[in-house]
């Protein structure tokens, strides 16, 4: 097994293929791809992936391990959600949001993901999460331990990191000591220029984090989600001030993964978010030098 | 592999029961990236040129087992996913005849992780093709 | 096994699909599209839909039964070519041709096809074969019936009924009271409606056959190619006269398959074929009653 | 599966030799509906940009077999496959840098059902496609 050089290092989440997957790409398609851009980081989404999920096969299970191994990649994130609107009228209860964490870090740990992007339920338009969630997330940590994932919910825009939610979830994690909980830093709370999304009504005014606040946060990063609008033909991004970004997680020696998450115009395009992958991983290589 | 579109062309046919036909089915993918558990998508309506099709007169077939709309409300842990197609049985007795038609289908689903507004939004635009039923 | 009815059965070529076959479509997709059409004969052509080819592998051949059991399909017509011209400024001789044939020959009876198209090389504008075919096929005549399998010439616009060549390919199986040489006719020689190719540079003047001509041929005629060119909204072909066709064909009680070829102006999008086909078989039973 | 397009974006690299970078490559797909035998293929030009790679650049790998043009010309009866992708390889010293380069590839092909006229017009559009070397 070939061991990680510590620093920034090349990813590709699969849900940037999300137009093509099943349609034009199988998951072995996918994989092969990100390979040949030479990035070695994977992030998968259990919901979308996995075939038969909550199931695997094991059949399917085999071939996973098959495909890391063909095309040299790490397993580095899975997606997964606490569902709590999952019944039409009420919310999960803690027991069963604590099932539902459960379930997924079995299956994690049987595809070899030690960190876990954990999406919880929300209850407004700034994402703050439902009201129950330290207590199934506290419920979580021993089984955490158990099966060594580390729950990440991932901060979105347009959440921003100097808000009460980041807050929390940093004075959860002081006040357990635990390894088993963190955050996954998504690459768009630092955008920098509107999206007609913007606009929409019900929207909360449009803000954003700036790099250089990240720096107070990397020890609690065990992933980032690198994620990108539109890479000109130059090789650049046009919407996320990725420079500066690196930077800080370069001065700071920050030791993990950024993931290209590909969310631009072009989704439904065959091949369209491949070539756009292509381009965010010249980029990084550019940026961080491999 | 799957065609693009949510509604299907493989699959469009009459549906025959104790051999009379009682319908017609066609199936559908995902246009979901994450796939839904059943308990979150909400009643299905569906056109077939002009012709209405309430939730009452739909049941879905996901994984080779049939279900109504209040079934489906209370499975939270069946996976629907990317790759299943699903289909669509709609009661009719007598069926479709040959021809081209246009189906619609449209229902909406739960999505936790963003602001609650978004339930009513998501997946609302109505999938529209035109099918051949041989 | 199920017994064939006697009469005009319906079937496609997998030709058709030549827009989405390993982009959109593995050979898995066409078969259960063909079958959810009603349709039960299959034609493939050898180079484009064998893997490996001209070494299939023994797990595809295995697949290949597989598949047709599943999609409750018959193997009607295998295409082959001989590639007169496979070598840069000479022609095969009648020995290289000869081996071209038996090759093909062999993977078709061990796909369990009966009914070969055979592309014979042409020395001209109007499709004249070459100059040495009575002898590599007459040479080939005891290896099909070995292999059980009749090669048949497609007879294909701008050649028609009336041409000196059919006229030699029925003087061949006449005097040779051959079973294992016969024709396919492709609908396209009935086709009434220029097409944009008609009048391009190079090409014989526009002709066509008449429908009423077929009778005659139909002794020799072991399969059809029911080239269609556009399938409108009302389930109609719009360039080839079908209801006239279907007519000479229950006429003389030809009995034999009708392979759905479609060559429209759409193939490279994709599911159009998939749609035209499907229109395509929805005529073909409105007509031929099943 | 693969992409629609003649030349795929998938496997556009540069190649080594002894440890020096001798060159790049990229994939293609067979877009004539039978594939060719390899002997039924014309030399092939390449270019990157305005750079042109004549025919005598240029090695085709095909099943994990290399060859030259000339090598090919008399394989009559290796036959490359429309799921079979073929490598392009050009010889350039020291590569393509990262970035962005518009790729063109022409070659034409015999095919002995058709008028011989045909022979020199079959495939001869050129291939194109933006493809990005990381
Ligand atoms: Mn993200
Ligand atoms: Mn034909």
């Amino acid at each position: 097994m070939r061991i990680d050089k510590p620093g920034a290092k090349r990813g590709v989440s699969v849900f940037s293929y999300a137009g093509d997957y099943g349609v034009t790409m199988q998951l072995e398609d996918i994989l092969a791809d990100i390979h040949n851009m030479g990035a070695r980081g994977l992030e998968i989404l259990a919901n979308s992936h996995i075939p038969d999920y909550p199931h695997p096969s094991e059949a399917w299970v085999e071939r996973w391990f098959e495909l890391l191994n063909k095309f040299d990649l790490v397993p580095v994130e899975y997606g997964h959600w606490v569902d709590s609107r999952l019944y039409a009228g009420r919310e999960l209860t803690t027991e069963e949001s604590l099932a539902m964490l459960v379930r997924d870090f079995k299956i994690a740990h049987m595809l070899g993901f030690r960190i876990l992007r954990t999406k919880l339920g929300v209850i407004d338009e700034t994402l703050t999460p439902v009201q129950n969630w330290k207590e199934f997330i506290q419920a979580a940590l021993p089984y955490a331990e158990k099966y060594d994932v580390v729950m990440c919910p991932e901060i979105h825009e347009p959440t921003t990191l100097d808000s009460a939610m980041v807050q929390e979830y940093i004075e959860f994690i002081e006040q357990t000591g635990t390894k088993h909980f963190g955050l996954n830093i998504d690459f768009g709370i630092f955008r920098e220029k509107k999206l007609p999304k913007d606009d929409e009504k019900g929207r909360p005014p449009f803000r954003h984090s700036r790099p250089e606040e990240l720096g107070l946060y990397l020890p609690y990063v065990y992933c980032c989600h690198a994620k990108f609008i539109e890479m000109s033909d130059d090789l650049e991004e046009l919407y996320i001030p990725y420079e500066r970004i690196v930077s800080v997680l370069e001065e700071h020696n920050w030791d993990g993964y950024l993931l290209s998450e590909y969310e631009g115009f072009h989704r439904g395009e065959p091949g369209y978010a491949s070539d756009q992958v292509r381009r965010h991983q010249a980029m990084l290589k550019r940026l961080i030098g491999e | 592999m799957l065609e693009r579109d949510c509604i299907q062309s493989r699959g469009f046919q009459n549906t025959e029961k104790d051999g009379q036909i009682v319908g017609f089915q066609f199936t559908i993918r995902s246009l979901y990236y994450r796939g839904l558990w059943l308990s979150q998508l909400r009643p299905a309506t569906v056109w077939v040129n002009t012709e209405e099709f309430g939730p009452e007169t739909i049941t879905w077939t996901i994984k080779r087992q049939t279900y109504t709309h209040e079934e489906m409300a209370k499975c939270g842990d069946i996976h629907w996913g990317l790759l299943d197609l699903a289909t669509i049985n709609v009661e009719k007795p007598g069926g479709l005849g040959p021809g081209l038609y246009e189906i619609r289908l449209s229902y909406t689903y739960s999505a936790s992780y963003l602001p609650p507004r978004i339930d009513t939004l998501l997946g609302n635009q109505t999938h529209v093709r035109k099918l051949v039923m041989v």
